[in-house]
């Protein structure tokens, strides 16, 4: 059922490849409080018409169907491929890491003759998982979504501003009783921004704050 | 009877209990006829009738509002005053008014505060510090006095800023214009009123203009809240409502209305002693004679005429300010609002005659035309009395966007207040 | 008469919401004092007999504490041990005691007692609202000398002189119902609200819940059956603990915006002493609050009674008096007069009583009383004084004294002086919803007829008014209405649960009955002479509103910004509706003609540090970086720079070297040697569909049909006016495939303005795009040879540049990781950019060092920063925008008519052509070089015709856009806009030099290397 | 401060949001052959109502897609919300509630309007 952070840890066998966070280290607060970059995942995004989407079963998939309803996601019955909205006719396709290529692959060739577009965006993105139940509250203090279980629950994606950076806001499936984990999937160039600011954001709960890369001497 | 304002009658007076000060200006009834009919009490709009009255002799004309004067943008803006613009046009245009700001107090008999205390822009990275330079450098030559400051100089002439190097927008640099500044706005349009007044002009508060008439493509006259008035010729000066204006005579203009706001924090004792403006970390600030720190914001990207933005970009504002006055961080916003600002494609304004038979219009001033508006009503008047533009205004008529002679300031002007 | 000394005597012996078992000590002017936990400094220093603490804003008259809460005028103080952690403009009503605190007057000198600022009120006959527009207007630059002088004298509190060491929060929160106010009304609302199962937000701006409840006698009031203390507190047990509900107390409301937007602003650690604040807690923190259904309950503001000599010490609200007592346990004096229009105020003179003070009098300007009332007064003995007025006090830091007088129908008042002696004057002019937030929200007034005061009328939101915030005085009806309004909240916004049960109150408060409002009490002196306070902060009187009207200044906004009055810290919550009222009376006219001025946020001052919240400082903005800067980084002497969002290095200095001599090296490396540089920034965009070359066709000035894939070319884009917007080289992937580059600051906007285009103009075209930029890194590789250094980085490919041509790219692989080659240049150079995968980008910048050492240290390779950049692509003459280009240049200005092809539309082709546009004198693109050829020219310099500047205005050519000393052409070279830029080559023409003669330049084309083999420089 | 509802997203913050100003002005084909003055109307000229008017919007933080708003731009209310290439919707056959100046209490310039609670706006 999870496409839980365990599937991060597989790093591709590739001489020194580092993540956009792999400068900082997981950090750990009160109450199970943690927050991690989930290394490496595979990122596809997929853009096809909406139209084309709501009948299509793509095998590469594993089952995992595009979502059509907004700010939603699905997983394939292995647990190990997830397909995330990111608008009526884009989606991100997260799957384990190393394995992006040859879901591309796939991808392509099954989707041929269709008007589509895949682009890797592995390394575009990064994601910071921040798990333990005040989660939801440090995320409050980056963003204007509604963050209450109401209308935020396992599965939903959505893009907002975190703080001055876009980002999306991805609740994962745990299994039930499970530390809800909230993913944050950010642009690697931004990635020390948000990692600082959702560490000062946590410092409240027992969080240890990271500051920014800064302080260089920008002039003559 | 006490009309003339100085210290005697003022002690005179005193002595009196105040009771001989006379009104300020009439509250005369709209006349059914007129020479000339400007829309719109606002500093420009009475600045134009009070050069049409005393330079061009038209005194049986009316300024038309519709609410009190001063009450749009005259009476919600920061008040900074500087002429160092970029292009010829636009140098020649502010620097023709803060020639006449240094005097207006006098010759209207009216002390606005114009206090000519520097205003500083600032520069944060190379790219910004090029457009700065060569601002100077284009006004040494027009005659416009400013001159590039390091870092350190900054420092110097405004303490409380932060050149702290490891800030996000470090400080490299920054333009000085000393003859800048800022006065007191609502003393502005008071004075320009009384003296205006003084010259004949009708004042008309809460009278709203809500339609043009035309003959063969001539202005004859308008509708009003309080009545209908011939006039063979109306000069248009509504900042935020211009469009709404215009659209009376079907002229169309290239327009948008945005909210632009501004707050005060609450009185201290003197803390800055010039204007700073930034444009990358996008705040400006001074300090009222009163204490107040006054800061203006950026504006917001929607039309809107609810005279109200944004709190976000309140927000960023304040950190904006952090940015460079980490000192402030104490300190308490006390007073919030908004304005609407009549934003042109070029970022500079538009003097000029049109379609229409003796409409004019003067608009576009958008986030900074309180600085020009004894030139803008000086030139104005000229081109409302003569019907020709002169040097000054010819070069913002509104068939530059049909031609492409842009007076784009908005490239090269920094922050455009 | 009470002196300061007589503590016990202030403090009550008992009740009050204080913890008289934990005293605390502070400080107020040097001079130590003692409280208890709960007490304000107001209440502390009242109950040290401490009235007078401030001095008022233009006159520097004594100002003691007139209200409780933040509607108090001017007991505003400095707080703080240094000028550091300083507050200034502190209201003594609000700022909680801690031990050690210290407090200390402003806008007072030598002393608060002995402050020569007093001079300013002998001469405040001559010094009238307005008087400043009226005189210093002599010669030009006059007022320059008298500014400062009047600068000093105005403000109030001194700012902090260093940076502020504590930090701020904001947060955003989604809710069904906010509830602002946790007075009667509010609990009931909140409680309904979450009773029926809404999310709810309650906030209170004091530390404690229950509102004017608190004000009441210990257990004079019951709810529901129980002493409303319990009844309090049993509610706030229940909406704790149901996790859907949030409580904050010490927490104002400060903003409503539009759809519900309400900011709240909570002082986390103000009340505190600083051993006690968390290490990491925020001192403030912002909620903001995004609400379904909004019901504000922030109760009603009493108003003091305009009279002359209404402004001395000891001069108070009668409400706040009462809270005083009641809720803090202390005395406001020993022997008191109250003065009123209604009943309210006469239980302040009761419970005073009760609790030791003497009453000298009830002076009640209403002639009918009810019997009720003044048979309570007879029968605890108290004078009373009806149909009468006070005409006049006495007193400098502390009132002394009151001339009480008979005041007939007509306003004349008895001819004979009854002073009476008091140290306490108490006064009520009625009560007043507190509307601010509710007309914030937009919504409508009205002017009750009954109250003679404005209530909340039309709403305009969703958004409900109860209790005394909507003029209903009376506890029942508040509890009832919030009840109702929590009820229906909740209900809009689904939640129809259970409407919860009536809560009974048990009725015994003395309502504002039979109101009776005088605009201005008449006074025995001659009207100028008079001194009737209606702004106590900013010292306006009614007679200036006086002489405003008189100088025809009519309109109440006016009126406003001529006297300043309601301009001050309070906003004028309480001076306001006495404003409007006396220029009402004083222009004949109803005060709903007159108007209100506008409601403005905040309610009440906020900090700016707790606007900016977290945002500041290293948080301020996202800096963003590539995946090399670690390496970067690492360089001991490299110089940043920052572009758009981005940090690049800038040069990267060696031993000893300024900045000038490293861009020099690595200019002439990338020619020599081989050069490196980090080129990650640059936008990217994946492009893709079949209508793909249709559309760059669209976006670009010119034609993309025939580009094959494996080939690359070059764009310009333009906005629709014909103005060069971005730039970059497009490579053809597949037929349907193509990689798109943009300048690294206009990344963003040129896909914006793509995804407009397509989504909105051509939505039929079949084209996909997606932002690829932080997918690669970028290492470009420049520099005569670098193709060997190429060959033997790549596993599988041939970098010959005989036949892996310019403008070409191929795929390839670096030791099995697969990597994308372009054969551009922006240097002229013969130059490569690797592509990778950003999480290979650092390994592949080491290893492009590491091939180039271990290969014998064959190659002579030089990292560049962005400033050799810009030399190497000026030597080669080829544009910046942003640089070259201001948003006033177009292709053809910029020589650039090769890119514009003949036909077909694309953004902003029709704009080329208009009169203007077209014109050939317009300012193009030149090179310049200096007739001294080490003199390097300052960009931004302006070009003249003439050696000789003469006067101003100078007629100026154009100005210089690039200008760099160029170790390749061992001399300075410069790009301009020059007005006929282009038929100018080969004239000499002159750079304006600031206190120095002009240098001659000449014209050239803006190829240099190319100039230079063609022997023109 | 408003909140807007994405046709895709549902109600958000503004802030997600930027705005591309007025709608349905179609880029003209054949500009070739209009004179300046028709192309500087395309380019410049904005209707810039007060009172109803439609403007594009692009959820840049969210799902990237344009869309168009009907807005009253006197109030800052929104009237409807609806997809790139619909047709302006008609909400309702009365004008939107445009006072005259700005919204009586509340802003400034003009006379104050008073309203009991119920009163229609
Ligand atoms: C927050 C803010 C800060 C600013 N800061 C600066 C600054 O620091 N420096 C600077 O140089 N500029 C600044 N400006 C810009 C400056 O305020 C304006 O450009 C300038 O005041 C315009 O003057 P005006 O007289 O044309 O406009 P207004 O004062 O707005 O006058 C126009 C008048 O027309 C009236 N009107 C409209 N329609 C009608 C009608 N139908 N009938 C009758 N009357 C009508 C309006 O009621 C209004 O009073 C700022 C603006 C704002 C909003
Ligand atoms: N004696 C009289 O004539 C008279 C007049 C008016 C009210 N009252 C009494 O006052 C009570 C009114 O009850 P109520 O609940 O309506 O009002 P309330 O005055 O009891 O409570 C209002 C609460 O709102 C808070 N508040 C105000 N503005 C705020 C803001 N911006 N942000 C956060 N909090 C804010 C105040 O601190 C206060 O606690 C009743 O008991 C009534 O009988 C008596
Ligand atoms: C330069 C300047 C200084 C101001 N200073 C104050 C001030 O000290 N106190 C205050 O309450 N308002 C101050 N204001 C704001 C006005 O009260 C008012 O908000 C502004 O004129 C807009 O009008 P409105 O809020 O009625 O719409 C100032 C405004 C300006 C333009
Ligand atoms: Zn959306």
């Amino acid at each position: 059922m999870a496409t839980s952070d365990k599937l991060s840890e597989t790093l591709a066998d590739r001489p020194d490849r580092l993540s956009a966070l792999s400068h900082r280290s997981p950090l750990t607060g009160d109450d199970g409080l943690l927050m991690r970059e989930a290394t490496h995942l595979g990122k596809l995004v997929l853009r096809l018409a909406e139209t084309e989407a709501e009948t299509l079963k793509i095998k590469a998939l594993e089952g995992a169907g595009l979502p059509t309803q907004p700010c939603r996601s699905s997983v394939s019955h292995t647990g190990t491929v997830s397909v995330l909205w990111l608008g009526p006719d884009e989606w991100m396709v997260v799957s384990q890491a190393g394995t992006e290529e040859a879901l591309q692959t796939r991808l392509h060739s099954e989707l041929s003759g269709r008007h589509f577009q895949l682009s890797n965006v592995t390394d575009y993105y990064t994601c910071i998982d921040i798990a333990g139940h005040q989660n939801r509250e440090i995320l409050m203090n980056l963003s204007t979504l509604d963050m209450h279980n109401r209308t935020f629950s396992a599965g939903q994606i959505k893009g907002s501003i975190f703080g001055h950076a876009n980002a999306y806001v991805w609740q994962l499936h745990t299994e039930p009783g499970a530390s809800e984990i909230f993913r944050l999937i950010i642009r690697s160039s931004m990635a020390d921004y948000l990692w600082c600011l959702v560490s000062r954001s946590a410092r409240l709960f027992g969080m240890p704050e990271d500051t920014p890369i800064s302080g260089e001497k920008l002039v003559i | 009877m006490s009309s003339k304002y100085n210290v005697f009658n003022l002690i005179r007076q005193g002595l009196q209990g105040h009771t001989g000060w006379q009104a300020q200006w009439r509250e005369p009834e709209l006349k059914s006829t007129y020479d000339a009919v400007i829309i719109g009490g606002g500093a420009h709009g009475l600045a134009t009738a009070y050069y049409l009255a005393k330079n061009h002799g038209m005194t049986n004309i009316a300024v038309l509002e519709k609410g009190w004067i001063g009450g749009g943008n005259s009476g919600r803006n920061t008040t900074i005053i500087r002429s160092n613009y970029l292009y010829d046009a636009s140098a020649a245009i502010y620097n023709h008014a803060l020639k006449l700001w240094t005097t207006l107090g006098r010759d209207l008999n009216y002390n606005i505060m114009m206090s000519h205390r520097g205003v500083l822009n600032l520069a944060h990275d190379e790219g910004e510090a090029r457009t700065l330079k060569r601002r100077v450098e284009a006004n040494r030559l027009n005659g416009v006095d400013s001159e590039w400051l390091d870092a350190k100089q900054v420092k110097e002439f405004c303490p409380p800023i932060s050149i702290d190097e490891d800030m996000r927008y470090p400080v490299i640099g920054g333009t000085l214009q000393r003859s800048g500044g800022v006065n007191r706005h609502d003393a502005v349009v008071w004075g320009l009123a009384r003296a205006a007044d003084a010259l004949g002009v009708d004042i008309i508060q809460q009278c709203e203009v809500t339609s043009i008439r035309t003959d063969a493509g001539e202005v004859t006259g308008l509708e009003t809240t309080k009545g209908s008035v011939k006039t063979p010729k109306i000069g248009s000066v509504a900042a935020g409502h211009s469009t709404i204006i215009a659209d009376m005579v079907d002229v169309p203009l290239p327009i948008e209305s945005h909210p632009l706001q501004a707050l005060v924090s609450e009185p201290l004792k003197p803390l800055i002693p010039c204007v700073v403006m930034s444009n990358a970390v996008h705040v400006y600030v001074s300090q009222s004679d009163k204490g107040e720190l006054v800061i203006g914001a950026g504006i917001d990207p929607y039309v809107s005429y609810t005279q109200r933005g944004s709190f976000d970009i309140i927000e960023h504002q304040m950190a904006s300010l952090m940015e460079l006055f980490p000192i402030f961080s104490r300190l308490r916003m006390m007073r919030q609002w908004g304005g609407i600002v009549d934003v042109s494609p070029d970022a500079s304004p538009i003097i000029s005659k049109t379609k229409v038979k003796g409409f004019y219009i003067n608009a576009g001033w958008g986030t900074g035309g309180w600085k020009a508006t004894p030139g803008s009503g000086h030139v104005f008047a000229d081109l409302v009395a003569n019907d020709t533009p002169n040097a000054i205004a010819a070069p913002f008529s509104l068939e530059r966007f049909v031609t492409g002679d842009l007076v784009a300031e908005h490239g090269a002007a920094a922050v455009a207040h | 008469m009470a002196t300061s000394r007589q503590k016990s005597g202030l403090r009550t012996e008992q009740g009050g919401h204080i913890n008289r078992g934990k005293p605390i000590h502070f400080t107020f002017d040097g001079k130590a004092y003692q409280g208890f936990e709960g007490d304000t400094l107001a209440s502390a220093l009242l109950a040290n007999g401490v009235h007078m603490v401030a001095r008022s804003f233009k006159y520097h008259r004594p100002r003691g504490i007139v209200a409780a809460g933040s509607e108090d005028p001017a007991a505003i103080v400095q707080i703080g041990p240094d000028a550091v952690e300083t507050d200034p403009n502190t209201r003594v009503t609000e700022q909680e005691i801690y031990e050690g605190l210290m407090a200390s007057a402003q806008n007072c000198w030598p002393s608060l007692s002995f402050d020569i600022g007093i001079a300013n009120d002998v001469l405040s006959d001559f010094i009238p609202a307005g008087f400043y527009y009226k005189t210093f207007m002599g010669p030009p630059l006059s007022w320059m000398r008298f500014e400062p002088i009047i600068r000093k004298a105005a403000g109030l509190g001194v700012a902090p002189t260093n940076r502020d060491p504590d930090q701020y929060d904001s947060t955003n929160r989604h809710v069904d119902v906010l509830v602002v106010g946790a007075g009667p009304s509010g609990l009931a609302a909140a409680k309904a609200a979450a009773d029926a199962g809404a999310r709810v937000i309650l906030a209170e701006e004091t530390n404690s819940l229950g509102g004017a409840l608190l004000s009441e006698p210990e257990d004079s009031v019951s709810l529901g059956g129980k002493p409303s203390d319990a009844a309090i507190e049993k509610m706030a047990a229940d909406l704790e603990a149901n996790p859907d509900v949030t409580v904050l107390t010490r927490t104002t409301a400060f903003g409503y915006y539009g759809d519900n937007f309400v900011g709240l602003w909570e002082r986390v650690t103000d009340h505190q002493a600083p051993l006690d604040r968390g290490k990491h807690v925020p001192r403030q923190k912002i909620w903001r609050v995004r609400a379904k259904q909004v019901i504000l309950a922030t109760g009603s503001l009493e108003r003091p009674m305009v009279f002359d000599g209404n402004d001395r010490p000891g001069i108070m609200l009668a409400g706040a008096v009462r809270t005083f007592l009641n809720r803090y346990g202390v005395l406001c004096g020993h022997k008191a007069v109250i003065f009123a229009n209604n009943d309210s105020a006469w239980a302040t003179a009761f419970d005073l009583q009760k609790a030791g003070s003497q009453i000298a009098a009830i002076v009640d300007v209403r002639r009918k009383i009810s019997g009720e009332l003044l048979q309570m007064a007879a029968e605890r003995g108290i004078p009373i004084f009806a149909g009468s007025a006070i005409v006049g006090t006495k007193g400098r830091s502390r009132v002394t004294a009151a001339d009480i007088r008979l005041v007939d129908e007509t306003g004349a008042i008895s001819p004979k002086s009854n002073w009476i002696n008091c140290d306490l004057i108490a006064t009520s002019c009625g009560w007043a919803p507190n509307v601010a937030l509710f007309s914030q929200s937009r919504g409508k007034l009205y002017y009750d007829d009954d109250l003679q005061a404005f209530r909340p009328g039309a709403s305009w939101q969703q958004e409900r008014s109860v209790g005394a915030a909507n003029g209903s005085y009376d506890l029942q009806d508040c509890l009832d209405e919030g009840r109702k309004a929590g009820a229906a909240a909740a209900s809009d916004t689904g939640f129809k649960k259970r409407i919860p049960k009536v809560l009974k109150a048990s009725h015994s408060m003395l309502l504002q009955t039979d109101l009776q409002i005088i605009p201005q009490v008449p006074s025995p002196k001659v009207a100028k002479k008079v001194r009737a306070f209606i702004d106590l902060q900013d010292d306006v009187t009614t007679k200036d509103i006086k002489v405003a009207i008189q100088e025809g200044l009519h309109s109440v906004e006016h009126i406003k910004r001529y006297t300043t009055t309601g301009m001050g810290t309070d906003q004028g919550k309480i001076a306001n509706l006495n404003a409007f009222a006396f220029i009402a009376d004083h222009l004949g006219k109803s005060v709903p003609d007159v108007g209100v001025t506008t409601f403005r946020q905040p309610y009440k001052p906020v900090t700016m540090g707790a606007l900016a919240g977290q945002h500041v400082g290293a948080h301020f903005m996202p800096r963003r970086t590539t995946a090399m800067h670690p390496w970067h980084r690492a360089q001991r002497d490299v110089i940043f720079e920052p572009v758009g969002d981005w940090l690049r290095p800038r040069a990267f200095l060696r031993d000893g070297e300024d900045f000038q001599q490293a861009v020099q090296r690595e200019t002439k490396a990338a020619r020599t040697g081989i050069g490196v540089l980090d080129a990650s920034t640059l936008g990217k965009i994946d492009v893709r569909g079949p209508d793909a070359r249709e559309f760059l066709n669209r976006i670009y000035t010119n034609a993309w049909s025939k580009l094959s894939p494996g080939k690359c070319r070059y764009g310009l884009m333009l906005k629709e006016d014909g103005m060069v917007m971005d730039d970059g080289v497009t490579a053809c992937l597949a037929d349907d495939h193509f990689h798109m580059t943009t300048t690294t600051g206009g990344a963003a906007n040129v896909l914006g303005h793509l995804e407009d285009y397509l989504q909105t103009e051509w939505p039929d075209l079949k084209v996909y795009l997606t932002t690829t930029t932080e997918q690669t890194a970028v290492a470009s590789i420049c520099g005569p040879g670098c193709d060997r250094l190429i060959a033997d980085l790549l596993d599988d490919l041939d970098p010959d540049p005989e036949t892996f041509k310019f403008m070409d790219w191929r795929d390839a692989h670096i030791q099995g990781i697969p990597v994308r080659v372009f054969r551009i240049s922006f240097t002229g150079e013969l130059s490569y950019e690797i592509n990778i995968d950003a999480s290979y980008g650092l390994w592949l910048w080491k290893k492009i060092f590491a091939q180039a050492k271990c290969e014998g240290g064959g190659y002579d390779i030089t990292p560049y920063g962005t400033e050799a950049m810009h030399v190497l692509r000026a030597e080669k003459g080829f544009i910046i925008v942003g640089q070259e280009t201001d948003g006033t240049a177009t292709p053809i200005d910029l020589g650039m008519n090769w890119i514009v092809k003949k036909s077909g539309d694309f953004v902003g082709r029709r704009s080329l052509t208009r009169s203007d546009t077209s014109r050939d004198d317009r300012k193009q693109l030149v090179g310049l070089v200096t007739e001294q050829p080490d003199y390097v020219l300052m960009e931004g310099t302006q070009i003249i015709a003439t050696q000789e500047e003469g006067t101003a205005p100078v007629p100026m050519l154009g100005h210089v856009t690039s200008s760099y000393l160029s170790p390749n052409l061992e001399r300075s070279i410069a790009m301009a806009m020059l007005e006929s830029g282009r038929s100018r080559v080969g004239q000499t023409l002159y750079a304006s030099r600031k206190g120095d003669s002009a240098m001659a330049v000449r014209v050239v084309g803006t190829d240099f290397l190319k100039e230079r083999e063609d022997g023109n420089i | 401060m408003f909140v807007i509802d994405c046709p895709w997203c549902g109600e958000r913050d503004m802030s997600e949001f930027s705005c591309g100003g007025e709608a349905h002005i179609a880029r003209p084909e054949g500009s070739e052959q209009m004179n300046d003055e028709e192309w500087a109307q395309f380019v410049f000229i904005r209707k810039n109502s007060k009172g109803r008017y439609a403007e594009r919007w692009n959820h840049a933080a969210g799902c990237r897609r344009w869309f168009n708003l009907l807005r009253n731009t006197a109030t800052d209310q929104i009237l409807a919300v609806y997809k790139m290439g619909d047709a302006e919707p008609n909400v309702s056959t009365e004008e939107p509630v445009t006072p005259s100046g700005e919204a009586p209490i509340g802003s400034g310039n003009d006379a104050v309007k008073l309203m009991k609670p119920g009163e229609a706006l």
